[in-house]
């Protein structure tokens, strides 16, 4: 008798199901965000060094290279608020009463509305 | 009448005593749009082949036995019909995740221990006295818990969950969403000694959201939310320790 | 058996995931395309300026570096949890290291770059 | 078959459902000392418990009374139940359902916080106590999940009983059960046994029972000399869905829906039910009347409407219409959503928007293995609980939400009984059972593994002769030529069970054998089913004969008792008397005012 079979895993398990690409995707996106951040760091530093400094930085920045990078940041950084606010209304139901919040409008409420307010505070304070 | 059309399903099968890998038969079973995949896996073994091992009861789609791979994804073979997949052929295997005994059938061994683990029952200091009448209990508290109680132990959201089958540690989907289901219960006291086997290693900690044993849930439990809610608990109760002196239940 | 220290590090993760889906698409606006692609030199220069007085104002400094500590927390912890699910899971101790050691490191270093704006 | 090991408990339960929960339970609260084993042929949050839909009735609001409850019960049963029986039932049902509320069960509730109760058919007043539509899964869970916390209930899961194991002194010790994962037969000894294992309805083609109640508890009492008792009666429920049989719970009218004809016409008005108020009055649904009358009646007049040609026909048989459409979406989505999601997955309906079709459909066995009133068989040592038994509180009717309490009240009482009888009679000879044991596996491979025997029938062949004989001969209605063939074909199937043969020889598993062996049992159960109908030569709640249409209390207000002969020769039947306390046989009416204090006395 050789008793239980049991199935070997594969190594790439994270292909066996949309919904593992999806999830294998939210998760690099966290490689994209620390990369930006760590660039976003140098931003810093180069402020810090001065006005010629700054300006020669943000002028290297305005390359297609750094551009391109800045796209995919943005992709990444986007696409890690979108997976996160659709998660929201599972990790931290709101109930009134009997009825929980639909997740769509829960999403609203403490994500997209918030992060809009936000992008939109920043934005405007660049750019007034 | 549609007697006369037919449908294949390519069935998983292994048996202990002889095999020592899996293999693939395919049976030619009439089509009948009313069936559901285990309606042609009972006309198999009934009609055609006596050895097939499968297990169902209320075909109903609660008594949480009949869940096994249909064309890679896990279902209830009583809720997953012939005409959803015809004419292509459906693909019958035993749950992934779980050891295979025979055929369709795998090992529970492993959930049961977990289920008992996560102690799903109601703790209390008080003395059991039901004179007093029932504990009250408002819709909405019970709205608080109901969902997780759905839980009809299929185990479909293991054959969805990366991470219960990588990682042996993990208490696996439907046990914490359980364990949950207790702590949230507000006639419960017990959640300090839940908590004790929920947020040891790995056990609720290798859950990474992946989310598919929400999705696979027949009866819409989502277990992914109540293990990222017992998550939070557990982050305030780590913090708590540091506010509140050793000892205070708050 | 003893309770999981995961509990710390999920909790900041939570909360840098949160710092990070609100704040990070709006940084890479600006600092990535506001900033560099500003338009003729007054207009760049005017914004500069705007950018440099903001970030030199110390409770934006202090705000800044907590979005950033806690940014750099979740990338980290979300970078050991799938380098994990990438068949590293016996290593997972290990991994702490370089993840949550590498968010320090990353968090420090902004704080002396802040101090110097 | 393997020989197996043997394992020794204090209690042995056969069937880990509802009653045998229960009863686990009370043994391992009561006598923490005690070692009790579980023993069932299916994962117990697999048992068909689970499968219970609409609610468990107990008083436990203020404007009820046990008397009511008991009276509801009395006459719904057509005056065949045991009148002690039902009073300790009424009485204890309350605290076993606090009690189950204690261990969790997630009740709905009253904005007070106190537990919601809905009217079922039958009943005087609301009584019934639910968990939304899930109300049987509900409180098998919690059951099952409260047992986890006693370690000293050892379960023995997946593990197939065939025989019960007596001692030289004719008391039950044990069972032997095949451990499915590897085929071997095991004696799991105890000093007392209680069988919990269900009903039968799968000796019927058409049915809301899940494949697994096949009557095996009922088989074995029966073979080990215990009387079946009023297995003539046989619950069809009003409302299952055609083709499947999936049930469509009462509770869909007890929260005021409505039966319909092909003509749109609400035909229980017609047949003594009372009169259809309109669906927006504000006493609509009333209690014990149109559609909240008793099961028996109502899948009568389904019967009744056929004949005249009132129904609707359709590719799964004739329906009639279960009109929910007035309550709305948002009641149906509250108090009956799994009734919606049933309707849709296996019905293609949304009852929101158009009535589901619905026909009777076998639910219950009202009768099983004769108990006393302290749920004693005649074999000492040997309990029984849960729809196996017959107590009997039911009598020739059960009410809907009886049969949820009956199992915890009489689950513990079994638990209860078997414990003190297991400390007052603790020595038994373990050798000589299990060399029972050891026989009993030896009989099953001499049974079913014998490979020169090729070429004999499938056991699907005899299980449809046997349903179709079942359908045709004992059914709603029946009279004597009817149940005679029925006997006939019942005989036939026994001689002809010896010479089934099976495609898989093999130990782990077997599920083909198990198939097996519960046709077997099948057949004994549907034996003494035709025997007790052909004797019982009157109508009396679910036992309609059209050759003889009245109750005849002067004859037969008596329980039937079938005992099994060894030889194969039909069962000899018997009668006892129905215990009349306090309420002498009256009229049975429905309709308006009816159940009222007094007036059926």
């Amino acid at each position: 008798m050789s008793g239980q079979f049991h199935r070997p895993h594969a190594w790439a398990w994270f292909l066996e199901r949309p919904g593992y690409v999806r999830f294998m995707v939210r998760e690099l996106t966290s490689f994209f965000v620390a990369g930006y951040l760590i660039v976003l760091l140098v931003t810093l530093g180069r402020l810090g060094g001065g006005e010629a400094a700054f300006a020669e930085w943000l002028s290297a920045l305005s390359g297609p290279g750094w551009m391109l990078a800045h796209v995919v940041a943005l992709i990444a950084a986007v696409w890690h608020s979108i997976t996160w606010f659709a998660a929201v209304p599972q990790a931290m139901p709101v109930y009134l009463g009997e009825k929980k919040l639909p997740a769509p409008l829960a999403a609203v409420v403490m994500g997209y509305g918030p992060w809009l307010t936000v992008t939109a505070g920043i934005v405007w304070w660049v750019l007034r | 009448m549609s007697t006369e059309l037919t449908m294949t399903l390519e069935v998983f099968r292994y048996h202990p005593e002889t095999d020592h890998e899996p293999r693939f038969q395919a049976y030619e079973v009439p089509y009948d749009e009313d069936w559901v995949v285990l309606d042609a896996l009972n006309w198999i073994k009934d009609h055609v082949d006596g050895s097939l091992t499968h297990r169902w009861s209320c075909r109903m789609g609660v008594c949480g036995s009949c869940g096994m791979m249909v064309n890679g994804d896990p279902k209830l073979t009583c809720a997953v019909f012939l005409k959803d997949y015809y004419p292509r052929p459906i693909k019958v295997e035993p749950l992934v995740n779980f050891p295979v005994e025979r055929d369709l059938v795998v090992s529970l061994d492993g959930f049961m221990d977990k289920l008992e683990a996560v102690k799903p029952y109601i703790i209390r200091d008080d003395v059991n006295d039901t004179s007093g009448g029932e504990y009250l209990q408002s819709p909405a508290e019970l709205a608080q818990y109901k969902q997780y109680s759905m839980c009809i132990n299929c185990m479909l959201c293991y054959a969805a969950c990366p991470v219960a089958g990588h990682e042996d540690e993990f208490l696996g989907p439907a046990a914490l969403a359980l364990g949950h289901r207790y702590n949230k219960d507000s006639r419960d006291q017990g959640q300090a000694e839940r908590l004790d086997v929920m947020l040891v290693g790995e056990a609720i900690w290798g859950c990474t959201f992946v989310g598919e044993c929400t999705v696979v849930c027949p009866k819409h439990v989502d277990p992914a939310g109540a293990i990222q809610q017992a998550k939070a608990v557990g982050a305030q109760e780590f913090f708590k320790r540091f506010v509140a002196p050793k000892g205070a239940g708050v | 058996m003893k309770r999981s220290d995961e509990a710390f590090w999920w909790a900041l993760f939570s909360a840098g995931g949160v710092m990070a889906a609100l704040f990070v698409p709006a940084f890479v606006l600006v600092t990535g395309f506001l900033l560099p692609a500003g338009g003729d030199g007054a207009v760049a220069a005017e914004r500069t300026t705007q950018f440099a007085a903001a970030v030199g104002w110390w409770p934006v400094k202090l705000a800044l570096l907590g979005v950033l500590a806690l940014s750099f927390v979740h990338c980290g912890h979300r970078i050991r949890h799938t380098l994990m699910d990438l068949g590293l899971r016996r290593y997972s101790g290990l991994l702490k290291v370089p993840c949550y050691g590498g968010a320090l490191a990353a968090t420090v270093w902004a704080a002396l770059l802040l101090w110097r704006v | 078959m393997a020989h197996g090991t043997t394992h020794e408990h204090d209690v042995i339960i056969i069937g880990g459902g509802g009653a045998g929960l229960r009863a686990s339970i009370a043994i391992a609260e009561e006598n923490p000392d005690f070692s009790v084993a579980c023993v069932s042929k299916v994962y117990p949050m697999r048992s068909h418990t689970v499968t219970a839909e609409g609610g468990a009735a107990a008083k436990i609001k203020p404007n009820d009374s046990l008397e009511d409850h008991i009276y509801d019960t009395i006459s719904g049963a057509d005056w065949l139940a045991d009148q002690d029986a039902v009073e300790y039932f009424v009485n204890e049902a309350p605290s076993e359902m606090i009690q189950l509320e204690h261990w969790g069960c997630p009740w709905s509730r009253e904005p007070d916080g106190s537990v919601a109760v809905r009217p079922f058919g039958g009943m005087k007043i609301e009584r019934t106590w639910f968990a939304a539509d899930k109300t049987g899964f509900h409180m098998l869970h919690s059951l099952f999940q409260t047992t986890l916390k006693y370690g000293n209930i050892v379960r023995y899961d997946e593990h197939f009983a065939t025989r019960l194991l007596i001692d030289g002194n004719g008391r039950c010790r044990g069972c032997a059960a095949i451990e499915l994962r590897t085929g071997s037969v095991r004696a799991i000894l105890g000093k007392a046994v209680i069988i919990c294992t269900g009903g039968a309805g799968r000796v019927f083609p058409f049915t809301t029972n899940g494949s697994i109640k096949t009557g095996d508890g009922m088989a074995m009492a029966y073979r080990a000399g215990v009387a079946l008792k009023d297995m003539e009666f046989i619950q069809y429920h009003p409302t299952g869905l055609p083709g499947t049989g999936i049930l469509i719970t009462e509770a869909s009218r007890g929260e005021g829906g409505i039966l319909v004809n092909k003509d749109g016409y609400r035909y229980l008005q017609d047949y003594e039910l009372g009169e259809a108020l309109d669906v927006s009055d504000p006493r609509h649904p009333q209690k014990r009347a149109m559609e909240l009358g008793p099961r028996d009646r109502l899948s009568q007049c389904f019967i009744k409407e056929k004949w005249a040609g009132r129904t609707i026909e359709t590719k799964d048989g004739h329906v009639v219409h279960l009109d929910l459409r007035h309550l709305g979406e948002a009641k149906i989505d509250k108090k009956i959503p799994f009734v919606r999601e049933l309707s849709r997955n296996y019905a293609g309906i949304d009852p929101v928007y158009k009535p589901i079709p619905v026909r009777p459909v076998v639910h219950y066995v009202m009768g099983g293995i004769d108990v006393d009133s302290n749920s004693a068989t005649s074999v000492p040592g040997l309990y029984a609980a849960g729809e196996c038994a017959c107590v009997s509180i039911n009598g020739a009717n059960r009410l809907g939400s009886n049969s949820l309490t009956e199992l915890l009240v009489f689950g513990a009482q079994a638990g209860r009984h078997a414990a003190r009888f297991a400390m007052d009679n603790p020595d038994y000879d373990v050798s000589e059972l299990e060399a029972q044991a050891e026989d009993e596996g030896a009989r099953i491979r001499r049974a079913w593994f014998d490979t020169s025997r090729r070429n004999g029938e499938r056991i699907v062949t005899l299980r449809t002769e046997l349903h179709d004989a079942m359908e045709n001969g004992a059914g709603i209605y029946r009279n004597a030529d009817s149940l005679q063939s029925a006997c006939e074909t019942v005989a036939d199937l026994r001689a002809r069970y010896r010479s089934v043969t099976l495609d898989d020889h093999t130990n782990s598993f077997n599920t083909e054998l198990t198939a097996a062996l519960e046709l077997g049992s099948l057949i004994d159960v549907a034996e003494a089913m035709a025997h007790s109908a052909i004797e019982r030569t009157e109508s009396r709640g679910s036992h309609q004969r059209l050759d003889h249409t009245e109750r005849n209390d002067d004859d037969f207000l008596a329980h039937s008792m079938a005992y099994h002969r060894p030889d194969g020769s039909p069962p000899r039947i018997e009668y006892k008397p129905v215990t009349i306390t306090k309420w002498p046989p009256g009229a049975r009416t429905y309709g308006a005012g009816s159940g009222l204090k007094g007036e059926d006395r």
